[in-house]
């Protein structure tokens, strides 16, 4: 929209300083700054994207390696590597920087490169943003992990954090890990806004809502979640931090509040946050099944109805993760039937899957093997969701293994997996080439294996009895134990072959065409593999075609 | 439309603008743990600051550029839309503490519903609302409360008010007529500061007066978690709009084209219904 | 009216008729099927909750 | 393509395989109590329609998979919906769910009714210890784990009730109603056995409730299931059941000792007897922050040689009997008697070198509690 105002002081004393450059700039695309300050800089949805999935990546390892400092710990019953304060610091730290750091993160890398382009749009709708989105989360975890070093150490109450052994009881660095959560927070409500509004207002002219592929809805409706709970997530660490520093009393019975006040707040974010980590996971799948079935997703808009139940439903279950903290008989029966009822929406998911195999044409590239480990793992991680969800039984499994398992099912062959897959499904679109076959299946087999090593037998030492969060344990948990630690670090281990796919995509390998795998429809597909720092700069005109889908 | 989308280039202001964000977030750590570092917490608030500035300035100047088209201007308001639903849930997360302690925690504590077998830890506590006396006796409560019908409905009328008169300004400068919504503006902003300064006062007299205090038990915390984060906003509120009546004093802003006077327009409602929200459910009832 | 509550109430289900859901799209006003879809979220919290409390007794 | 066969034939394996294991005694427990029996067929029931449903889906999915190759010449179809399926698995699931969601409604009924019990528990969560209180018996008393740091840390061989034996467990009679009172005095705690179906949390502040009706004698094994600090792993909950004469035998032996002691309270005691029984309950309440031979742990101060406390016997008694407000230490005045806590801090006094030859008796503490 032009100004109609005559032009002003205000614009000829800003012509002489920065807008000139850049309006000049504007039309020399690669004349930007380069080494560390293009990155640093940067306003490039790709550019940002890889630095998203980068960090994530690290992360990962990062989180991870705090994961076996608690597996090796677990191999055998005893203390012999850790003292049990450094153990629930490695338990909470690694559950933080998972969740908040490497598998968000990750999505919202992927959200970043493949949205415009699936999409059809230059950019993100605010790209300064979105550079700004991105650098928060070093300075965060930055924040976050310095805590490992401060006197009486890092959290250490769990990544649910419950009050008060977080609050009167955490150690002086929860002030720190508080702020750390606010700068992650905000970084997602800004990444998420930036999403939305790229995908209701940057779509390309003649696709209509119904034509989006389903990582784009998935996303979409992701992005409401985050910027619906990351704000109550941002309010309780704020009244935990009142609590701690100025002496307020929300979660102290004692002054008129309620420890498990804190539990409504925290799991009124926190289950939302789950669907946040598996949602886009949903959107991969379902552009890798039809791609490498060489068929049409079956019941798209099924799959759209179901993510938005989903989402919905989200709102009405965070109670089940507090079946045993004592609530009236009827909010326990509620919150049972909601959450059985989320089974409905994730079963015809997963259905659908299915049936878009069903009478296909078949092969088994790499992105295709996680995906459908991603369906069997998932539904897996569903079928124990599902026994969790029983108020009755719950009260059994509640905080054992068994819980571990379920979860760890959902995110790691499940959300883990779907980015895996979704890395391995557009690398070529990223790096012009396809990434190594053969060293794809070695960390699939891998990591299948060390995934099902280390969660299986989780399933039976919770339903033998063992507690989430303890160093160490009775001797009949010993041989679980000990399977899933080696499990824990063929896991790890095998990671470390994805970094060699990544860096010997990077390099070379067999060049990729436009169209890189033949069965994929999207519009990403439409511009050359490498993707150009520049795509749809002129937005494909869809009009004409015919839908998409139907 | 086509191909017109305005992707800046580079900017060097997000990056400053994390790294400012950590230097303020660190300082208040330290402040708060230690006691120390009010320089750095000093430095890091001034540093983010600045950068808003001139992250805005520039996004100023490239509007008046000319470099925005429609589309951009849809993505600014899907942006400030989102942005005030955030706001919205961050609130929300709040009234639900205070409608949770009063409908929940407290009748449980004193016996009443469901949980109420917790009152054999507290037998002489009896629950009221406003909260007077906590059940660990230790916790002095309040002494005496805020009369709604003194300074919160005068500061009620003046945020009612002060939406009424910003409309009028918003109307004017759809019409065209700068010095009228400029005067309208003026006026917004006073009542604005009026029911800051009134704010203070309340805020004075609760400590020394009432004895409401952030540790006199649950009434003093979510009294001033939410009127606290609420002043907060309307803090906000108000340097947006100053800045808005300068760029009205500097001859930005057209009759169709002046988003940043409407996104701080929404962002002044929106205060605006919280605290009656507020003045319902903190102060009346 | 009763269309927009029948398209919603499939769309809670999550099955529909192709033809039904073109029309929608096309000829539908998207705030219509926002409010109704709030509203009748709120009733199936409405009725979850009546039968919870009535099974509590 | 031998690969996905492969995998075909692995992943239904380990799938079939699963309810094998189940069957071989790694399964929840049965346990004694109804509640805990409609628990475990409740589970069992969900467990088996999750397996069947598996089965199916999976089937087609493979089948799939195995048919449908590429390089077996599959021709892609292109259909891509179904009203009629897709009506059938939605409508099919959520009948199930109204199957499942039946009896779980009834056994939780069940289970939320307290009402009509024959002995009342008062179960506190303490860092790092359960303290239990008959309510009409006037009895109370404490349980740490048992099982000594020497086993932890491998010096010695490990018991088979490793980190689940306790000083004194919870004596509880037979085929009686007994409701617990569950509550805490710092963090969130859960007293879980698994064999009687209760988990409950205790929370500080709050009252949790709920009821156990024993069916058969034994001693009964659980732990703390919510992370409460350092030492969640050595907080062990053992109930030991036993049949109504029996428990009447240990509630009179209970209430004699008790009473001895209250009675014991006014006499002067000696230095020996103080620090005999002082050892006992340091051991079982202070030696997890402390360690046993006084040398703290991490925020936890050394007590050997502590200056601070030996110089000043006043200072000593208020930390123990108050509490040291802005740490962790905790008010034992509420939950140890005069004895208890006279000898406790005589022990302290003069363990470990610390020699100050400083009696404490419990009649000084006696009045100060009163």
């Amino acid at each position: 929209m032009a100004p109609k105002l005559p032009p002003q002081h205000t614009l000829e004393q800003s012509s002489a300083t920065t807008t000139a450059g850049q309006a000049q700039e504007h039309d020399h695309h690669h004349g930007g700054p380069t080494g560390i300050k293009r990155w640093l800089l940067t306003t490039n949805h790709k550019e940002i994207g890889t630095l998203y999935l980068l960090f994530s990546l690290s992360m990962f390892f990062i989180g991870g390696i705090f994961a076996l400092v608690v597996r090796a710990e677990l191999f055998q019953p005893g203390l012999q590597l850790v003292e049990p304060e450094f153990f629930n610091q490695m338990t909470t730290m690694h559950g933080l920087i998972m969740v908040f750091g490497a598998v968000m993160p990750a999505f919202v890398g992927l959200a970043n490169w493949m949205i415009p382009l699936q999409v059809g749009a230059p950019d993100m709708a605010l790209p300064r943003l979105n550079n700004f989105s991105f650098w928060l989360l070093p300075v965060a975890f930055g924040l976050l992990l310095s805590t490992l070093f401060m006197p009486g150490g890092a959290p250490n109450f769990g990544w649910t954090f419950y009050a008060p052994l977080s609050t009167d009881y955490g150690p002086p660095s929860t002030t720190f890990f508080i702020f750390s959560l606010h700068i992650a927070g905000i970084s997602s409500i800004l990444g998420a806004i930036n999403i939305i509004a790229t995908i209701l207002n940057m779509r390309a002219p003649g696709m209509r809502m119904m034509d989006m592929p389903l990582f784009v809805w998935t996303w979409l409706i992701t992005a409401f979640l985050l910027i619906a709970v990351m704000p109550v997530l941002a309010g309780v660490i704020t009244m935990m931090l009142m609590d701690i520093n100025f002496g307020t009393s929300f979660f102290d019975a004692g002054g008129g509040g309620d420890p498990v006040l804190f539990q409504h707040l925290f799991w009124f974010f926190g289950h939302p946050e789950v669907y946040i980590m598996i949602l886009p996971a949903f959107g991969i799948v379902s552009a890798i099944v039809p791609a490498f079935a060489r068929k049409p997703l079956f019941g798209y808009a099924s799959m759209v109805y179901a993510t938005a139940s989903i989402a919905i439903l989200s709102f009405l279950v965070w109670v089940h993760h507090m079946f045993v903290v004592g609530l009236p008989l009827a909010a326990e029966l509620f919150f049972m039937y909601t959450t059985m009822l989320i089974a409905v929406p994730t079963g015809v998911k997963v259905f659908n899957w299915v049936t878009t195999l069903f009478r296909g044409s078949i092969t088994f590239e790499t992105p295709m093997l996680f995906a459908l480990a991603f369906i069997v793992m998932f539904t897996i991680g569903g079928f124990s969701g599902l026994m969790l969800a029983i108020v009755p039984a719950d009260f059994q499994y509640h905080d054992t293994y068994f819980v571990v398992a379920h979860f760890h099912y959902v995110l790691v062959p499940g959300a883990v997996f779907a980015i895996i897959a979704g890395a391995y499904y557009w690398l070529p679109k990223w790096t012009g080439h396809y990434p190594d076959e053969r060293l794809g299946r070695w960390h699939f087999w891998l990591s299948v294996i060390g995934v099902n090593l280390t969660f299986f037998p989780m399933h039976f030492s919770g339903l033998a009895g063992m507690p989430r969060r303890i160093p160490d344990y009775a001797l009949q948990f010993a041989d679980f134990n000990m399977v899933s630690s080696i499990g824990g670090f063929i896991f790890g281990v095998s990671q470390l072959l994805f970094i060699a796919v990544l860096i010997k995509c990077v390099r070379g390998g067999e060049k990729a065409p436009a169209k890189a795998w033949d069965g994929a429809e999207d519009l990403e597909w439409t511009v050359p593999s490498p993707a150009p720092l520049h795509t749809f700069e002129t937005p494909p005109d869809l009009t004409s075609q015919a839908p998409q889908r139907h | 439309m086509s191909g017109s989308y305005y992707v800046p280039e580079t900017s060097k202001w997000p990056a400053l603008g994390s790294a400012a964000v950590g230097l303020m977030m660190i300082g208040m750590g330290v402040v708060l743990v230690h006691g120390v570092g009010s320089l750095v917490l000093g430095l890091g608030t001034v540093a983010v600051l600045a950068v808003m500035w001139f992250w805005f300035r520039d996004v100023v100047i490239e509007s008046r550029q000319g470099l925005y088209d429609a589309q951009m201007d849809r993505s600014f308001r899907w942006g400030m839309g989102w942005f005030i639903f955030s706001e919205v849930m961050f609130f929300a997360a709040f009234f639900g503490t205070l409608y949770y302690v009063r409908v929940f925690a407290l009748p449980w504590l004193d016996g009443e519903g469901a949980k109420g077998i917790a009152t054999l830890l507290w037998p002489d506590f009896t629950a009221s609302w406003p909260l007077m006396n906590p059940p660990d006796s230790s916790i002095s409560g309040p002494r005496d409360i805020v009369s709604p019908w003194q300074l919160p409905l005068v500061n009620t009328l003046f945020l009612v008010a002060s939406s009424i008169t910003l409309t009028v300004s918003h109307e004017a400068l759809k019409e065209g007529l700068r010095a009228t919504a400029r005067n309208w503006l003026i006026v917004t902003l006073a009542l604005g500061a009026c029911f800051l300064v009134v704010q203070g006062v309340e805020y004075y007299e609760a400590y020394t007066h009432y004895g409401i205090t952030l540790d006199a038990g649950i009434y003093g915390s979510t009294f001033f978690l939410l009127t606290g984060f609420h002043g907060f906003h309307v803090t906000v509120g108000v340097v947006t709009l100053a800045v808005m009546l300068g760029r009205i004093l500097k001859g930005h802003f057209s009759r169709d084209d002046h988003f940043a006077f409407e996104a701080g327009a929404w962002y002044w409602h929106f205060v605006d219904v919280v605290w009656i929200g507020l003045f319902l459910f903190v102060y009346v009832f | 009216m009763w269309n927009v509550i029948k398209s919603v109430l499939a769309a809670f289900f999550g099955v529909q008729k192709e033809r039904r859901r073109q029309e929608d799209f096309t000829h539908g006003e998207p705030i219509k099927f926002i409010v109704v879809g709030i509203l009748l979220a709120i009733v199936l919290v409405v009725v979850i909750a009546m039968i919870a409390l009535t099974v509590a007794g | 393509m031998r690969m996905v066969l492969a995998w075909v034939t692995g992943m239904g394996a380990a799938f079939l395989l699963a309810p094998a294991v189940y069957a071989n005694g790694w399964n929840m427990p049965v346990g004694v109590t109804e509640i805990s029996q409609d628990i475990y067929s409740l589970h069992m029931a969900i467990f088996w329609i999750c397996v069947v449903i598996g089965v199916v889906v999976f089937a087609v999915m493979f089948y799939s998979l195995f048919r449908y190759r590429r390089s077996q010449g599959a021709k892609a179809d292109n259909f891509h919906e179904n009203t009629t399926v897709e009506v059938l698995w939605t409508t099919i699931p959520l009948l199930i769910l109204v199957g499942m969601a039946l009896p779980a409604t009834a056994t939780l009924q069940k289970m939320y009714d307290p009402s009509g019990a024959d002995l009342d528990v008062m179960v506190t969560g303490q860092q790092w210890r359960w303290h239990y209180e008959y309510l009409d018996e006037d009895i109370s008393f404490t349980s740490s784990m048992s099982t000594p740091g020497t086993q932890i840390r491998g010096e010695e061989e490990r018991a088979d009730e490793y980190l689940l034996d306790v000083d004194n467990p919870l004596v509880l009679p037979v085929d009686q109603k007994v409701r617990f009172l569950l509550t805490s005095d710092d963090v969130i705690h859960s007293w879980w056995v698994p064999d009687l179906a209760v988990k409950q949390d205790a929370i500080p502040g709050f009252v949790n409730e709920n009821w156990v009706r024993i069916e058969e004698p034994g001693i009964y094994r659980g732990q703390c299931t919510e992370l409460c600090g350092k030492d969640h792993a050595f907080m062990p909950v053992v109930v030991h059941a036993m049949e109504q004469d029996d428990y009447e035998e240990w509630l009179a032996d209970r209430k004699e000792e008790a009473e001895a002691e209250a009675n014991s309270v006014d006499r002067e005691w000696e230095m020996d007897e103080l620090m005999e029984r002082g050892e006992q309950v340091y051991g079982s309440v202070c030696a997890t922050c402390h360690q046993d031979d006084g040398s703290g742990s991490g925020e936890f101060p050394a007590l050997a040689g502590n200056e601070e406390m030996l110089d000043d016997v006043d200072w000593h008694i208020d930390a123990v009997v108050n509490g040291v407000s802005g740490t962790p230490m905790a008010a034992f005045g509420g939950n140890l008697n005069a004895v208890e806590l006279a000898s406790v801090i005589t022990y302290e006094r003069n363990a470990w070198d610390n020699d100050t030859g400083d009696v404490v008796q419990p009649s000084e503490i006696q009045e100060l509690l009163e």
